[in-house]
Order: C-alpha cells, then structure tokens, then sequence
C-alpha cells in the first residue's frame, strides 16, 4: 500500500470513482459499494467500513466526490450522532447490526433525550426502563424529539435506578421505534411548522441486547452523543469543493438522494428565519424606502454590526485554533451571540416593515418571509441551549466563576421535580 | 390643563375593572379565544351580544343623549385594558373604540353613534394607505359626488364590520364618510401575524357614501391620540397577563431540583420586568387620565404612553417566551397568543419611533410658542 | 385642653408664635423656647419635648411656621434618625442627655454602619467591641460616613460577639466623636467631591452606660434607623407651605440657620447631577440645536418618558396609600427606576454635548455641570443599597420569589469575609 | 479588497504585544498615571524617551525610508491597544497615530515624518472646530499668505507638541499646514473629564505655516479612518483591563459569606460583558487588518469598530464601577480612571451615531454604484 498522503489518497479515490460510479445505480446498492470499499465514512475505523482517516484526508475524498458529482454515504440527520455513539459505546453486535444500514441510508435515526420536565436539565429524565425478563420496558414520554415520526431506531435515555444520584441512575438503549409502545405526535410550535415530536412510550420494548450503556451510565454515552453533536455544529462551515461542471453526470440516483435529503431537511426550512435573516435586511431597506429613516438606519448599522463582529469572533477562534494555540475564551461565545443578532434582526425587519410587519403569508412582505422571522426569533435563544444555559457555562467554565450551588444530589427519587 | 389627574382609579371604577375581569375569565379562556382564531368572522357574535346586554360596552364611551353610557375615556381604557388582559377578540377595538374616538371627535352628533351604542352595528375605519400613513396627507383614496374610490389599507374588522368609517380626499379637504351599503366595494381579509385582530384591504370602486362631517389636522391627532391610549391601555392587560403567567411558571417549573424562580439570575430579570410593567402601567392610565382631564398637551401624553408601553410589551413578551422556554415556542402554550398580538401592536397607529419624534416636535411646537411643558 | 383639631392646633401655634417669636434670638436660644413648649420636634412623645402628634397635625405646625417664616427645630441630617433611634431603643438618661441638644442643633450625628468589607451585607461588620472594666473599647474601620467631619457622637454597629450567628453578634452603642481614638478621613470619590468620610477607630472607648441595645441585638436598633432612613427618603416631597410673605421679618437667626444648613448641606450638592439633571435635557438640546437631530430626538424622548413614567408610578403609589388601599409593587420600584433615568440622562447629555462633553469645569458645557452628570451617574446605582440588592429586594419581598440560599449562617468567626 | 484579512495575529506581532505589556505594566503603573494627571503637560518625558529608544514607538507606521519601522496599522494598533489597557499618557496617539494618519496620507514625503520616527519632534493635529464637525466643509480657519487665522478646538496635546498640523481652508480647498514657530499663536489648555488626554484650543492670528499638501475628501475620510481604527484598539485595551480586574475583584470581594462572582446574576452579567468585549475586540482586530489588506470598504469597518467598541467600552466601564460597588466610585480606585477615558472615548473621532450613519452611507453610495458589500 502507499504512503498515506493527500495525493495518494486523491489518486486512488479518483481511480475508484472512475471505474465504479454510476449515476444509474440504487441508492443502497451504491452505498453498498462505499461501504465495501471503505470510502462510505472514511474517518470511520478500518475494521468497521472505514479507513481510520484524519480530517483532512477525508476533505480531498469529499472534494473528489464533489468534484464529479458523485453521491456519498449517507451524512446527513441524527444517524451520524448514532453511528459515532454506537462506535464508541456499542457491542460488536450492535455495530453489525446497525453502522452499514446507517451509511447506505436504509435506517433513520432520531433521538430520545428531552423530556417536557427536563428541558435545561437533561439528566433529570424521569422516563423510566423497567427489566422484565429478557425486556426493558420503557414508560415515559420525550420531546423535541427531531425527525422522530420517519426514524427507525431511536437513541433513548431512560431511568433504572431511582434511589441512584441524578446522574448515576440513568441507562442508554437503542429502541426500536416501529412497535405499539411508541407513539410519535407532532409538536406544533408558535410559528405554525411542526419540526419536532413528542414520543409517548407506554409499556415499549427494548431487547437486553439493546442496552448500549453499562446500566447507570447512561449519561456518560448521552454526552458522547451531544459532543459529537456540538462538533458538527461547528464544523458545518466547511470549504466549498472545487467542482468539475463537466465531470457531473446526473442520474436517478440524484432524484433518490434529493428525496432523502428534503425528508432529512424538512423540520429546518424556518432556522434561516429563526435565526434573523440578517442578508435580508439592507435589500428590505433599500427596497422600501425605509433606508432612508434614521432610527431604521441605526438599527440596521447596529445588526450588521453584530453579524459582522460576531462572525469575525468565530473566525478569530477558528484561526487561533488552526495556528495551534490554546482558544481563548471566543470560541464559547457563538451561541449567545445569535440570539442577539436575531434579535436585532427581528427589530429592524419589523421597523422597516412597519405596518406591513402584521401581515403574514402571501399578503406580507418578502411572501411571509419576514413574518415567519417575526415569529421564529423567539426559539434561537432556547433551542439548543437556553441563554441562561449559555451564560452559566460562560461564567463558569470560561470564566472559570464558581458553579451554582447544587440542590440535587442524593437519592434522585428525593430530588424536587415536575 | 383643564382637570386634575387622579393618580388612582375610584372604587366604581375598580369595580368596573373586576367584574370586566370576572366575565372574560369566565367567558373568553383562551381556549374560546383559539376556537375564534379559526373562524372567518375572528369573533364570537353570541360573546359579543352579552358584552353588550351585561356590561354595555359597546356604548361605553358614547354620550348618553346617543343611548350610550356616557362614561369617559378612563372607563373605556379600563375594558380595553381587560380584553387586552384576556385577549378577548372582540369588535370592540374596532367599534367601540376607533369608530367612536373618530365619531365623537368628527361628528358628535352623527346618528350612528347611537347605533353603535345599541349594539345595532359594528363599524370599522378605513384609515391608511400605506405601511406607515399615519397623516392625511399621504391619503390618495377620493370621494366625489358621494362616490368613494381607492384602496384601504389595514382596515381593523374590516371584511366584518357593518358599516365602514371611511377618511377620504375630497374639494374641501379631508372627510370623513360613512358606508353602509355593500356596494361597489370589495373587502379582503389579510393574512395577519396576530389573529385575534382581524385587518382587511377594502377597494372602493365608487362605492355611495354620506359624508358625517370634515377632517382637521387638529382632529385627525386626536383621533390618533385617542386610538393610540386606548391601544396602551389594552396592551398594559396583555403586559400584566404575560408577567402573571410568566411568574407563576417560574414558581412552579423545577429545574436541577429547585424552582426557576430560586434562580438569581430569574429572580432579578423578574425583577427589572416588574419595573417596565409598572412604568408602562403608570404611563398608559395617565395617558387615560389625560383624555378625561382634557390635558392641554394630549399627542405628547398619548405618544409617550404608545411608545413606553409598546416597548414594554415587546420585552415582556420576548421574556415570556424565553423564561418559559421550550414550551413557551409551542402553539399549543398561551404566550404565543400575546406574543402575536404584542408584536401586531408594536405597528399599530405608529411605531415607538414615530411616536418619540412625535412627543419632541410637540414639545418644539411648545417651546416656539413660548409654553412649557405640562 | 381644647380638642386636638388641626384648627385648634393651628390657634394654639399661632397664638404661640405671635407671642414668642422673635428673629433675633439667638438659634439655640429660641430653640430651646421650642423644645420647652413642645414645638421643636411635635411628633415627639409629650414626655420627651413633643406632643405626640400625627403627621398630619405636624404639618399644620410646619405650615405656621413657614407663614411667618419662624425657625424650627434642627430637623436635617442624621441627628433626627439618633433622635428616632433614642426614642425607640435608647435608656432615658440617653434621651435627657442627646435629645434637647438635638433639636436646639447643638449636637450633629452621624451613623458609623457601613465598612469596607461589608457593603451591601452591611451585617458582615467587622468593627470590634471589647469590654474592659467599665469601656468599651472599639477597634475598626467605617466608610461612607456622612457629616464625620463635624460629628459630635455617633451611632456605632460594633461586634461583640464573634462566635454568634452574624446578625446576633451586633451591638449599638453611642460614641463620642472627639476623642484620640477616633480619627476621620475625607473619603474623595471619582467626580472629585469629598461627601463621605472614612472612620478609623483605634482604642476608641466607648463608655458602659452608652449601649444602646442589649449586647448582640445591635442589628434590630440599626434596622429602625435604618427604617427611619427610607421613610425619610420617601416622605421629603411633602406639601409646600402657604407662605405668608408679608408676615415674614428676617432676622440674624435666619442668617445662623442657613450656616447650619449649608454644613448640612454641603455633602448633597452635587445629588442633582448624580441623578442626571433631568432638567436640562430639553433645554440644553434646544439651545444647542441638537434636537434637530434624529437619535438626540429619539433618546431625550426616551428620556423624559421614562422619568415622568417613573414619576407617575411614585404618584400612583402615594395615591393608592392616601385612598387607604394596600400599596401594589409600584411603591417598592423608585429606586431601582432612578437608575434607569440617570443612565439615560447620561446618555442624551453625552449625545447633546456631543465632543463639549469631553470638558469640564469652566471649560465645559454648562459651566461644567453637563461632565459632573457624567461622572457622577455611576453612584446612583450604587449608594443606598445597590441596583442588585433592589432587585432582591423586588423579587423576594415583592414578588414572593424564593430567598438566595444563605452562606453566612453558624458562628460568625467561621464565615467567609474580606 | 485587495489582500486577505489575517484572523489571528503572527507569532511577531504576538511577541510584540507582550514585551509591551511587560513593558507598560513595569514603567506605567497607575500610580505614575495618577502623578502625571497632576502635570502640566499631562505626560512623562521621560517614559516617553524609553518608548522611543527601547521599543521605537513614535515611528511605528512611518515608512523605514523615513527612518521609521515601517510596520503596518496592525502594529501600530496593538500599540495604541497596550496603551489602553496600560492607560499611559503619552504623545504616542498625538504624534505617532494621528499625525502620521495624516502625513502618510496627504505628504507621505513630507520632512517632518523623519523628525516624528526619531522622536526629535512631537506633533499634534488642529483639525475640529467644533463639537461634531468631523466634515472639511466646516472649517472657517484659513490661510493667507502663509499665514494662519482661526480657531481650532478640541486639539489633542495641542498645548505641548513642538508642531502643529493644521488643517485649513485655503484658495485651492483645504489644505494641510505645518506649523513649527510659536508666533501669533495661542495655546490654552481646557479642562478636560479625562486628564490622561489633554485638549487645547488653539488660536491663529497670523501664524507662520508652511505647506505640507492639499486635502481630497477622500484622503480626509482616510485620516478619520486610520485614526478610528487605532482608536477603537486603543479602547480595546482599556475594554479588557477593565474587564480583567472587574472579574478579578468578583473573585476576592466577599459579601453574605460568598464572593459574589457566586452569584448567579453577577455571572450572568459578566458572560453577557465578556461578549461585548470579545465583539469589540473582533471589530477593532479586523478594522487594523482591513487597513494593511487595503480594505476597499474602510470607512464602513472604521465605523463599524469605532462605534462597535465605543459602546462596548462605555458599557463595560459603567458595569464594572457598578460591580465593583461603592469602592468603585472613589477616587482612589482605578475604575474611575478607565471610565473617565471611556468618555472621552465616546465621542473622539465622532460618536457612535454618526459611525453607525456613516456605514449606511457608504452601503447607500456602494449599491448605487451597483456595487457589493465586502
């Protein structure tokens, strides 16, 4: 074999391509190819579909995709959280069974996390996981529960030991989510879309052998889980392949993958509003009028202000990073910062719209764009961590102040809750 | 200043305020106000009727030679305030209090004053033309011979309404017509952010109207501030409902086995909304006052209540959320509903812009004329 | 004795004052005519130089006074706040020793509470108190200490006891200002005045018989004075007199009076510009031309509703009060609110002053008064208990929320301190 | 834009910034801060000859044709940063920041450059003529014959350089004077809220000048630029002093048996201003690279960081006198010091109004001109 270098892996990925892609094939039985070939997740371990590559390597694999068109392993959704959970905390069985349906895309994921008591306080779960026999039954009821109504398997948290602390009583399950036990509803939020879902378990089974945590430590693999989570959300920004328009031939397989993606996609069509549409806000300005306004042009100087210093904070750690040096404390703050910026934004397109600002749907500016903004705004400073959360892990592990004092430790069955 | 202004509601006037907010409790829980978010009409004509038979307000403002009850303006800021609190859809706002401000600052003696104060019909006012005319200037819609054509905008009530209050062009300056027949006239309901209040685009084609009297600039303000205060006044119920709501959520939602409220970070941010509560509730029942007192300095007053409490609104109901947090973003939790009508509030009959370059030109205006500040 | 009408009284002073007042007595000479007939202080128990009157009834005697312009008892500073600690704690030899001299001026006071440890946990004092023989001898630091300068006594929060809780090792005594071991220091703050003084007290004594609380209930006696404090705060917008002009005759007794009041006076004055000069905004922008400009317009509207909303909800407050109902929360907001209005005056003066409020003095706008706002607005958000301790203050006593969880219970010996 | 922003400083300019820091925090402790606060000139000759022969700072941004280090604005910025945070008053902004700003901009060959890079000479700008005339068009000074008439305001170390740079009208436009003679000029120092910056007015009746160039608007707008940028990184520095020893202070001040950076709200409050400082530190980092990478859109990032971190500094400054207690407001405690300078800050170079309009302005001329936003 070669030496592992960026050229050598861009010349036999490119050899590979040139003699096996072909836009005409199924999805899963392309997949099916990568996932032989070891170019399905390539960052993933050699012994499980992958070849143990760096970052970097797996960016020119990508560019080389890119670069003719040609469709990749399934990527996109709650799966890549479960597959990198299952590879640091499943048995061999559970990565047999589940990691290759991952990558082809046969299996969708979703998980089971949050519950309506425990919001902020995730580790406060009271869904509980009874053994009976061979079985874990499971009662209790999930929210915010992403793509939950298309998911196959689901990532679940759940209680096993009351009398444990908090913390030490909770057991991590793959649950099977096509059973009578589980219930999805849809939770329709405040703007009118419905991107989330309660999941109402009523006497669910779980097999033994779906355990993926040691009972009582579940909360070190629901960790894993949203690590990997927060690693993705940085790291969604990454460079643009340079593609080869005229390498692209398209085939079904484009049709297959476009569908995929929209259902992967659906529940997010309103974050680019949640989160301001600060790119709307000069043109909305100049379009109307509006620019002319004084109070419009200061609001509208201080949100692109906020976008821009907030963007260049993210891109200061970045580069500090890149060089090799310890991040300072900018690198913490890029969550905190959008709800400002959206909130801003919210103020400006409502200023600019003025009355039209009470119009939604077709009869409102930018065909109800701005509205839905108006009424998306709200959910960027709770989703994902409220800002009270925010600024509690700022001041404490940033800033390095003291932790709140604690009221729940002991026995969890002691504990005040919901 | 003509009268005083009494710092405190009287007792009846409190009584009035308690028993307002017995009925709604009891007759528009929010569950009746969703149920009317579905509907075409936006309200509940049978709610409707017993606001009138039981509390008579649709003639709460109206003189009693009219048949109305003939109190002040304090008293009307009382219901709106309540309906506001309860965010009762209602014609209300449109009838009983933008149609009477015009009426009774226009045409004090137009006969359908006392059909307003019957309940006999619900009125809306054709007023704007575009997202931000709050002057007659920039009004373009014309009357001739009896004929009214062009396009109104934001028409509250108005694909509902009875009778339509119509401010028009016309050859002796601005008037103010009356429509009552459904002619030549087309009434487009618009798709609004807040749906327990209702807007509409009503095309005149030359639709008949009577004219009920002509439009000073002077009277054209106080319309302005007279819509402006009552809209205060009932966004101070919506504030205090949200802070209610909000409060109480705090005291019984227990995150890392305590309740939010024991949190410090909760407890002085409740804080802080407390005092833009209590700040908006001090300037829009002053505003009220002002009115009743006929308060030299009335667009002032009326421009620093809008902008306070509209401002205070926004923030209470952004908090709201936020302090509820995930709940608070669902359809199915209440603080979307005032969320909505606090953001449909923030543009209604001027933003806090406009309303602070308002109250600094009166006072220019005043300090030309050599006056002094009230 | 006729019946005790506010018509009746208002004979009896006038008939009085027609009969004794006299402008060119010397201060403490007609002041001592008034503390023999019970008009130095009217609110004051019949047995200690008063009459036991309501505030309604003194304010008839102000009203006689201020016709004629008669002089009245020493009534500002802090020997009336001594003088309502005496009365309520103090032994009756206290009262025949401090209380006459209070009211004939002779005697000034100041309030030896706060330290520079402890702020805004004003129990935290660390200021000691040791009996030997018949003394106490007093060993600390105060700060903040109004008028020291020219104290005669003062009121002192010493510990006593360092093994007790914090609030039950307090002890309130009367010490002699004059003394060697007493040595007071102006304390000189950022705007460049010098209102306070700061307090060393070495080997101080402290005689036996000047306790006023039993020993380790200090902390009771200071909350009276305390409570005086803020009613006094609170009631100083009372009703101006119906002055009878032409009944006034000046004499070289008013001319002693104003000595005293400017002494008096003298740390306050630069009080308006700490709170933000309300006042000058409109002016100042008109006079400037500023108001011409949109954000100046924006901000100084901003400004002006604010203070008179503020002012409309101490209005609303009294009303409700005077209408015998319970007080909502608007009564408990007035400090916290006057923040608000001087950081915002803050704001519209540096807008208006634009690069003049880069000076000061005589140079400055305004004779210097606009950067005396600038320099001064800090400390209206800090002294008399800060914005943060209001906020307690509103969220566990007006809004019934939960108590911070306490740090500083057991022996005081083992708490935390600076 | 012509090159690249850099995001992160090189490892030299990294090494540059701590042997200043190093520097500052051995020769300009606060106490020496207080003393020279009492001097009539306001600086210390002294310290100031150390910065020139120990760190060359006077010629930081003077080309290295003119003996200067030829360093680029990035440098110059974490120089004027140092002295903020360290509060040195120092002719370094005077003379080796806005002088240069000038001289490199209108007369990049101009003699004076050389005496400026080896410290023989210290300059000072005569630029306003009023509170807020950051625009040529207001200037009435003017020059005759050589000869200067008028009154300047507002000039910084105006009353202690050894040459003024006057700006002035003159039969061509505006042009850039030289002023080296103390003849028919007068100098008088004001009196100042912060006396770490000294201001003169300075009077011309009849002072001797040479030319140095003639002044385009847009050569004027560059100068307001470079001057912004380095400003808003002077102020940086401040930001984070006073952000470091607020912190440190919440850490070792105890109340209630807790130091109180324990409470929930005082933590809080220090995320959300640790979010203003790095948001500020980013606008002004990026405003110095915009300046070496020849930024097409400067005036719009000048104006961003100037106003940007203004307010931040305004808003730290007043949080951290607030956190910092009653200790905070007295004289004695540095607070004050860096508060003071925040004011003065504030409106220096324009306030943050007038940035935030000047950005508008120039995305108004940029989509006109059919062009894009950088």
């Amino acid at each position: 074999m070669s030496e592992l270098t960026a050229e050598n892996v861009r010349q036999e990925v490119r050899a590979w391509l040139k003699a096996n892609w072909d836009p005409n094939l199924s999805l899963v039985a392309w997949r099916n190819k990568l996932v032989d070939a070891g170019w399905g997740q390539p960052e993933w371990p050699t012994e499980w579909y992958g070849r143990g590559f760096s970052a970097e390597l797996v960016r020119v694999i990508e560019q080389e995709f890119a670069r003719i068109g040609a469709v990749s392993g399934a990527k996109s959704g709650i799966r890549l959280l479960a597959a990198a959970t299952l590879l640091e905390h499943g048995t061999d069985d559970h990565k047999r069974k589940y990691l290759r349906r991952i990558i082809t895309g046969e299996d969708t994921w979703c998980q089971l996390f949050s519950e309506p008591g425990s919001g902020s306080d995730l580790a406060g779960s009271t869904t509980r996981a009874d053994l009976q026999g061979d079985n874990w039954i499971i009662n209790g009821q999930k929210v915010w529960t992403t793509s939950a109504h298309h998911a196959d398997w689901g990532l679940l948290l759940a209680r096993t030991d009351w009398d444990a602390p908090k913390h030490k009583g909770l057991t991590f399950f793959v649950i099977d989510m096509h059973q009578p036990g589980v219930v999805v509803q849809p939770l329709k939020q405040m703007n009118g879309h419905a991107s989330f879902n309660q999941v109402f378990m009523t006497d669910a089974v779980v097999a033994r052998e779906n355990l993926v945590s040691k009972i009582g430590n579940g909360w070190a693999v629901a960790m894993t889980t949203l690590a990997h989570e927060r690693r993705r959300a940085d790291g969604l920004r990454s460079g643009a392949a340079d593609v080869d328009r005229q390498a692209i031939v398209r085939g079904s397989i484009h049709e297959e993958e476009a569908r995929e993606n929209a259902t992967v996609m659906a529940p997010y069509t309103w974050y680019p509003q949640r989160a301001g549409r600060v790119d709307l806000a000069l043109p909305q300005a100049l379009a109307t009028g509006r620019v002319g306004d004084p109070v419009v042009r200061q609001e509208l100087a201080k949100l692109l202000s906020l976008a821009s210093a907030a963007e260049w904070t993210a891109r200061r750690a970045r580069a500090t990073q890149q060089a090799g040096k310890a991040q300072g404390p900018e690198g913490s703050l890029g969550k905190l910062v959008a709800s400002h910026v959206a909130r801003q934004a919210q103020k400006v397109h409502t200023l600019i719209a003025d009355m039209n600002s009470m119009l939604s749907g077709s009869d409102g500016p930018e065909n109800g764009i701005i509205a839905e903004i108006l009424v998306s705004v709200p959910a960027v400073s709770i989703a994902g961590g409220t800002d009270e959360i925010q600024r509690n892990i700022i001041a404490e592990r940033v800033l390095d102040m003291p932790k709140e004092p604690r009221f729940d430790e002991g026995p969890f069955r002691d504990i005040p809750r919901n | 200043m003509s009268g005083a202004i009494n710092f405190a509601h009287t007792e009846e006037q409190s009584l009035f305020r308690d028993s307002l907010r017995k009925f709604l409790h009891a007759a528009s829980p929010t569950s009746r106000v969703r149920q009317m978010q579905t509907t075409e009409s936006g309200f509940d004509p049978q709610l409707w009727a017993r606001m009138n038979q039981e509390l008579a307000l649709p003639g709460i403002a109206i003189a009693e030679s009219q048949g109305g009850s003939g109190f002040g303006w304090v008293e009307l800021c009382i219901a709106a305030e309540e309906t506001g609190y309860a965010l009762t859809p209602s014609p209300f706002f449109a009838s009983s209090v933008m149609a009477v401000a015009v009426l009774n600052t226009i045409a004090p003696n137009d006969p359908l004053l006392a059909r307003l104060a019957c309940g006999e019909v619900r009125a809306a006012t054709a007023l704007l033309e575009g997202p931000a005319g709050w002057q007659t200037e920039c009004f373009t819609c014309r009357v001739n011979q009896h004929r009214a054509v062009g396009v109104k905008q934001f028409v509250i009530d108005g694909a509902t309404a009875d009778v339509l209050l119509v401010f028009a062009a016309d050859a002796e300056g601005i008037g103010l017509y009356v429509l009552e027949e459904a002619t030549a006239v087309e009434r487009q309901p618009l798709t609004v952010i807040d749906p327990t209040r209702r807007l509409a685009r009503v095309t005149f084609t030359g639709a008949p109207v009577r004219i009920a009297g002509t439009v000073s600039p002077a009277q054209f303000e106080r319309i302005i501030d007279l819509c402006s205060i009552a809209l205060a006044n009932e966004m101070v119920g919506g504030i205090s409902r949200l802070f209610d709501d909000t409060l109480a959520f705090t005291r019984l939602r227990v995150q890392f086995g305590r309740t939010i409220a024991s949190f410090q970070a909760i407890k002085h941010r409740m804080a802080e909304l407390l005092l833009q509560v209590e700040l908006a509730r001090s300037a829009a029942y002053y505003a009220a006052q002002a009115v009743d007192a006929g308060a030299a300095n009335l667009s002032y007053v009326a421009s620093l209540a809008k902008s306070t409490v509209s401002d205070a609104y926004i923030f209470t109901a952004q908090e709201a959320i936020q302090l509820h947090g995930g709940i608070g973003f669902t359809w199915d939790h209440d603080t979307q509903l005032w969320f909505k009508r606090a953001k449909s509030s923030e543009v209604l009959f001027g933003t806090s812009a406009w309303h602070r370059d308002r109250m600094i030109r009166h006072l220019e205006e005043n300090s030309v004329a050599g006056g002094k500040r009230a």
